[in-house]
C-alpha cells in the first residue's frame, strides 16, 4: 500500500537560482542521489539555513530531475512560489548557499493502464510535480496533454520543456492575457465532454484545493480515472507527526478516515478524497 | 564507556527515546534509523478504541517552536498489538507505550491488556495532553489525581510506569513528587505548554481546536528548569525532555537531573539526529572522561556560573 | 482612526508601552524614539532603596528568546523621583512605576510615596519577578497574597492599580480574577518564565543566579493563551505582553484580548520597532476598516480555523 | 557624563569580506553614516539575518572609518573573531549580503591630555577599537606605540595600517614565532619601567579581561593613566537592560558599583574598575 525508497537527507549546494518572475523561481540543488531515486509526483522536505526560526523543513514537488549528456543524474531543481517565510528565503538564495533536502517522500502518481491517455492538470505552481510526470509519460509513450492555468500569462512557465516532450498544451489564465479566459477548468471541462469512451483518459491534477476538488468531480462525472496531488501543512513528511491528514473514503467503507498525506499522498484517488 | 540506562525492568542501551506523538508508531522510521539502536521508543499516545483525532489545521510553526493539535489520532491499542507491535518486537525496538484514559479505569484497562504481550517494555501514562478535554489532562493538573491514577495503574501491572507529566502547573516537583508516592517507576516530563496562535487578517485560530500544544527549542530553559526542580524533589528516574535539538541539548537535561532524554520535534527537522546525537554524548564522554554517562546525571554545579567568555 | 485606550485614570494615545526592564528608566531612550509617541512607559522595577542586583552573567540568549537575572539593579524610589520623574514629566511620557516590594507595607508604602508625585501615570504591582526571593513573587503565586497585595495598595491611592502576574502558575485567570476582586484597574502579563540554562562543558549555569526569566518571541504563544483565558474570567482592562516583535504580534495578543500591549525583548534587538509597530497597526485598521483599535479587542472568532492555504 | 550621538540603525550590505585567517575577517559595510558619527572606542550593535534564532544584536568595534579620496566616510569595517553563532554566520557572509547596524554606541576613549604619548595595547581581536585611535592620535600628531600580543604570528594583523600611521610596533606571540615570546604585557612592562616621568603616557587597552586588569595594574603601578575597553555580554547596547554591568569604584566612595558598559563604558578608566 504505502511504497518507499529510503529518503535521503542532503545538504544541498545551490547551483543556480533562476528568478521566473516577481514571486516564482527556479532553484537548480546539487542533490543528485535524491534525483537519482524520485519518482514522479514524489516530493521533498526542504530546510534553507541554520537556526530554529523557521524550525520545520517545508514539502516541495520535485521539478526537474536534471541529467547529462550521458544521462547521469547530476541535480535536481524546485519550483518555488513565495507565499511565507521559507518559499521567501528560497526565492533570495545564491548559487553557493545550502539547502537541507529529505527525500524522496510520498507516494508518486500511477502511470496510465489500458495505454490510454494521460491529461495534465495545473494551477499556477501546481506545474512542479508534472515536469518529470511528462518525461516518464513520454518515456512511456503515453499521449498527454497539459491545461495549465496560472492568473496571468506572465505567470506561464516552462511551456516549450513540455512542447518538446510532445506534450500538448491548453492554456487559461484568469485575466484572459493568454489562453482560455478563466479557470484551468473551463477548457478541461470541454475536453472531457469530447472524449468518446469512460476510462480511457487519465486526469492528473496538482494546484489550489479548490481546483482539485473541481477536477476530480468532473473526471468522475465523465467516468475517467482521477490523481490529484493534494498540499497540506505538513511537520516532518515521513508520517510521524499526523499533522498532514486528508479525509478519505476507504472501498466499501462509509465512514471517511484521516490519513495521513506525506505518507499515503501526496497523490490520492480523486475519488476517494473528501472534499470539503 | 556505558550509556545503558535503567527505568525498573526496562534496561536501555543508551538514553535517547522517541516522543511519543513524534515517532508514529515507530515503524513510519524504520528506513531511516535501525530502531534497536535507540534506548526506546515512545509510541503515539493510545486509547482503547480508535479516534480520528482533530480536523486540519493540525500544527502551526511559532518561533523556535511549533503548536499541535492532533487530537490524539490513532488506531487504538488492539491494533496497535495486532498490526505494529509484532513489527516493532521483530526490529528489536524496547516499545514504551504512552497510553491515554477519560477514566482511572480505562488506564487499568488499557495496562492490563498490554501487561500480556510480549514486546512492551513500558507504560507512558499520558495525563498531560492538552489538546482533548478527555486526554487524561484532569489527572495531569491534580495532584490527588495524579496520585490515584498512577497508584490505580501500578497495581494492576508489573511493567515500568511512566506517568508524563504536564509543565501547565505552578509547581511540577509535587506532582513529581505524587508520582513517585504512587509508586511510578519514573516520570517523563514535559508535554507540551498550552498556547494559541491567531490569524490577525481573519481573526480566527490557527489550528482547529482553538489551543495547541507547544514543543520544540523554544520551551527548553523552561523544560530544562522543570527537570531540574524534580530532580530535587524525587529519586526515581526523571526522562527529560523539551526542544533537545543536539548533544549538547541532551547533556543539558542529564546535567540537570535527567536520567534519560526523549527527543520529539527535532526528529521532524532532522530524522537522522539519532545517530548524531548518539555521536555527540560519546565524544564528550570521551573528552570529560566519563564512563558511565548515568554519572553525570544532576551534577550541575551552582557554586559559580560559567564564564561568559568562554 | 483612533488608538487611544484608558486604564483608569490614565489615559494613553495608543496601546504601546515599554515593558519594565526592557527600556531603563525611559531617559536611555530619549534620543532614539519620542517618549510621548508611546502609549506609555513602565520603568524598571523600584524598591524603596537602591539596589545592586546580581552579579553578571545577567542574561543569556536561547532558541529565539533570551533568560534575564537581573535582579533588580535600581536606584531606590527616591532617587528615581529626585533624578528621573522630572525628566521624563518634560519628555511628556506617560510613566507607569513598576513597584516591588518584600512586605505588602512596602508595597503600600511606595504607592503613598508616588502618589504624592506629580507625573506618575499608574502604578505597576510587580508580584512576579522571578529572579529574586525578595521580588513579591510570594504574592503573585498565591491566589489570597494576590488579593490581599492588591487591596492594600487600592486602599493606599487613587492611581491605576495595575498588578503584572506571573505566567508561573497553573491557571492565570484565577489570579486575574483574585487582582479584579480586590480592586484593581488593569492587570500586565506575562512577567517572565522561570527557567534554566546550563553550560555542559563546565557544568554550570549560563546564569549568576542560577534561575532566570524567559522572555522572547520564544513564550509568545503560551502568554496569548493565558491573555485569552484571562479576557475570559475578568472584564478590566488586560496590558498583554510576552515576545512582541512586530504589528502583527501586537494584534494578535489585542485579538485574543488585550486592550494594550507592552513591548519588551524587542526593544533590545531593534530600539526602532516602536515607530513600526504603530505604522502597522494603522495600516492594519485602515484595511480592515476599524474606526477604533479598542474594538477590536477580545474578538477571536473560534467558529472556525484560519484556512493553512492562505 | 554620559555623552551619545543619537544612534542610527543602519541595513548595511556587505561590501567585502576578506578573511584574514581561519578565526578572523574583516567585514566592510555600506553604513557611512553611522562611520561619520564614530568616535575612536565606539561600537555598533549587530544582527546578520533575519529571524529570531539568534534573536539579539551582538557588539561590535567600529574597525575602520573609510573614506574615498576626498575624505567623504564611504563605508566601516568591523574585525570579527569567530566565537559562537553570530561571529561564525559573520565569518561566513558574501557581498551583498545585509547586516543591521545600530551605532555608534558607548563612551569613546579619552584623547591623552597634557601632550603626552599614547600606548596602545592590544590583546587578539582586541585591535579592533585601535585602527581608528591611532588615525585620531596622528591627526592630534600625538606619538603613539601599539603593543599588539597574539597566539602566533600568523594572528598579527593590518600592521602596514599602523606604520603607515607612523606608530612603532611592539610585538608579542605565545608562541614566539614573533616579537617577544609570551604576553604582551611583558614588553609593555619593560617599556613602563623605563619612562622617565609618571603621568606622561597614556595607556589605551582592549583583549581579554585578565589582560586588561594586568594592563591597569601596570599602568597604576607605573603611575600612568590608563583607559581600558572591556567586553560584557550585551543586551541591548543602549543602557536598557542592565545586562553589562562592569562593578566601578567611584572616587571617594569605598563601596563598587555596577554601572552599564554600553553607556558608562565599553570604556572605563582601568583604575576605577573592580577587577575580580
Ligand atoms: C507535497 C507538497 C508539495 C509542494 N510543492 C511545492 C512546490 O513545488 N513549490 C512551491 O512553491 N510550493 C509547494 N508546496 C507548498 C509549500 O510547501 C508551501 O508554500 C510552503 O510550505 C510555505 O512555506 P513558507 O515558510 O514560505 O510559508 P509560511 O510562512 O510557513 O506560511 C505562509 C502561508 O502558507 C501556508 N502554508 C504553510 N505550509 C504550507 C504547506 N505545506 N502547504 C500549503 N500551504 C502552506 C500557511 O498556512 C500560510 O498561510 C507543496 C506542498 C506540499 C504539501
Ligand atoms: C564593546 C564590545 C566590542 C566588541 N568588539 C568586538 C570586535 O570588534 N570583534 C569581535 O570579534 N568581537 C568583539 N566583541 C565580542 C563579541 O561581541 C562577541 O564575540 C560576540 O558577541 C559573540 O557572539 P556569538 O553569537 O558569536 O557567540 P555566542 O554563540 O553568543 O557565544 C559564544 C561565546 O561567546 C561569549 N560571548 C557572547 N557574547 C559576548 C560578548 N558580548 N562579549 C564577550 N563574549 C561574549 C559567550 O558567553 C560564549 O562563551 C566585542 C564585545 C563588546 C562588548
Ligand atoms: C505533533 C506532536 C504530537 C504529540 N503527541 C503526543 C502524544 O500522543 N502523547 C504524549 O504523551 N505526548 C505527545 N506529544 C508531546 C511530545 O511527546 C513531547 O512531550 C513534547 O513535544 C516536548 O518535546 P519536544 O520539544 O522534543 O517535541 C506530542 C508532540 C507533538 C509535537
Ligand atoms: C532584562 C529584563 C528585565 C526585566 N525587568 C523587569 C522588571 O524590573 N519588572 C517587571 O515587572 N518585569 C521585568 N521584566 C519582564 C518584562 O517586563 C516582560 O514582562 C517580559 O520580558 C515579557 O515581555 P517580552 O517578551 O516582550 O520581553 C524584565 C524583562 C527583561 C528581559
Ligand atoms: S507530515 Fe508528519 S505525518 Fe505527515
Ligand atoms: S547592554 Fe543593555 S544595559 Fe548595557
Amino acid at each position: 500500500m504505502i511504497v518507499r525508497m529510503s529518503p535521503l537527507d542532503i545538504d544541498a549546494t545551490v547551483i543556480s537560482n533562476v528568478r521566473l518572475s516577481a514571486d516564482y523561481n527556479v532553484l537548480t540543488l546539487a542533490a543528485p542521489e535524491i534525483g537519482a531515486e524520485t519518482e514522479p509526483g514524489q516530493f521533498l522536505m526542504v530546510k534553507p539555513g541554520l537556526g530554529t526560526d523557521p524550525l520545520l523543513r517545508r514539502p516541495f514537488s520535485v521539478f526537474e530531475v536534471l541529467r547529462d549528456d550521458l544521462g547521469t543524474v547530476r541535480a535536481i531543481s524546485i519550483l518555488n512560489k513565495r507565499a511565507g517565510v521559507t518559499t521567501g528565503r528560497l526565492y533570495t538564495l545564491e548559487p553557493g548557499a545550502r539547502v537541507a533536502c529529505l527525500g524522496p517522500l510520498g507516494t508518486p502518481f500511477t502511470p496510465p493502464v489500458n495505454g490510454g491517455e494521460a491529461w495534465m492538470v495545473a494551477g499556477g505552481v501546481g506545474l512542479a510535480p508534472f515536469a518529470t510526470l511528462a518525461e516518464a509519460l513520454a518515456a512511456l509513450e503515453v499521449p498527454a496533454t497539459l491545461f495549465y492555468g496560472a492568473r496571468t500569462g506572465e505567470e506561464l512557465f516552462y511551456l516549450e520543456f513540455f512542447e518538446r516532450l510532445g506534450v500538448r498544451i491548453v492554456l487559461a489564465t484568469e485575466d484572459g492575457s493568454r489562453g482560455t479566459h478563466g479557470r484551468v477548468t473551463v477548457p478541461l471541462e470541454t475536453a472531457l465532454g469530447a472524449l468518446p469512451a469512460p476510462g480511457a483518459t487519465t486526469v492528473y491534477a496538482c494546484g489550489p484545493e479548490p481546483m482539485l476538488a473541481a477536477v476530480a468531480r468532473l473526471a468522475a462525472r465523465h467516468d475517467q480515472p482521477c490523481e490529484v496531488s493534494l498540499e497540506r501543512v505538513m511537520g516532518c513528511g515521513l508520517g510521524g507527526c499526523y499533522s498532514c491528514v486528508v479525509p478519505v473514503r476507504s472501498p466499501g467503507d462509509p465512514q471517511p478516515h484521516f490519513v495521513r498525506s506525506c505518507i499515503a499522498g501526496p497523490v490520492f484517488d480523486g475519488a476517494a478524497v473528501v472534499w470539503e | 564507556m556505558d550509556l545503558s540506562v535503567r527505568i525498573g525492568s526496562l534496561e536501555m542501551p543508551n538514553p535517547l527515546i522517541a516522543a511519543s506523538g513524534c515517532f508514529g508508531y515507530g515503524l513510519e522510521y524504520e528506513e531511516v534509523v535501525n530502531l534497536a539502536s535507540l534506548g526506546g521508543v515512545a509510541v503515539k499516545g493510545l486509547f482503547l478504541n480508535a479516534r480520528e483525532g482533530h480536523p486540519p489545521p493540525r500544527i502551526v510553526e511559532t518561533p523556535s517552536g511549533m503548536l499541535n493539535a492532533i487530537g490524539l489520532q490513532g488506531i487504538g491499542v488492539h491494533r496497535f498489538i495486532d498490526e505494529r507491535l509484532p513489527r516493532l518486537r521483530e526490529a528489536g525496538a524496547r516499545v514504551i507505550v504512552n497510553i491515554c484514559g477519560t477514566t482511572i479505569d480505562e488506564y487499568v484497562e488499557l495496562a492490563k491488556i498490554l501487561s500480556q504481550e510480549e514486546g512492551v517494555g513500558a507504560l507512558e501514562l499520558n495525563i498531560s495532553c492538552p489538546n482533548i478535554k478527555e486526554g487524561g489532562i484532569q489527572f495531569g493538573c491534580s495532584l490527588t489525581g495524579t496520585h490515584a491514577v498512577v497508584s490505580a495503574v501500578r497495581k494492576a501491572t508489573t511493567l515500568p510506569v511512566i506517568p508524563k507529566l504536564t509543565p501547565n502547573v505552578t509547581a511540577p516537583a509535587t506532582f513529581a513528587r505524587a508520582a513517585e508516592d504512587a509508586g511510578a517507576d519514573a516520570i517523563s516530563l514535559v508535554n507540551t505548554f498550552l498556547a494559541l496562535a491567531i490569524d490577525v487578517e481573519s481573526r480566527r485560530p490557527r489550528l482547529s481546536n482553538v489551543l495547541g500544544g507547544l514543543s520544540g527549542p523554544a520551551i527548553r530553559p523552561i523544560a530544562v528548569r522543570m527537570v531540574w526542580e524534580c530532580r530535587q524533589e524525587v529519586k526515581i528516574p526523571i526522562i527529560g525532555m523539551g526542544g533537545i535539538m543536539d548533544a549538547r541539548d541532551a547533556l543539558e537535561f542529564m546535567i540537570a537531573g535527567a536520567n534519560a532524554v526523549q527527543i520529539g520535534t527535532a526528529n521532524f527537522v532532522d530524522p537522522f539526529v539519532w545517530g548524531k546525537i548518539l555521536d555527540g554524548l560519546t565524544s564528550y564522554m570521551q573528552r570529560h572522561s566519563i564512563a558511565r554517562l548515568q554519572d553525570l546525571v544532576g551534577t550541575m554545579d551552582t557554586s559559580a556560573p560559567a564564564a561568559a567568555h568562554a
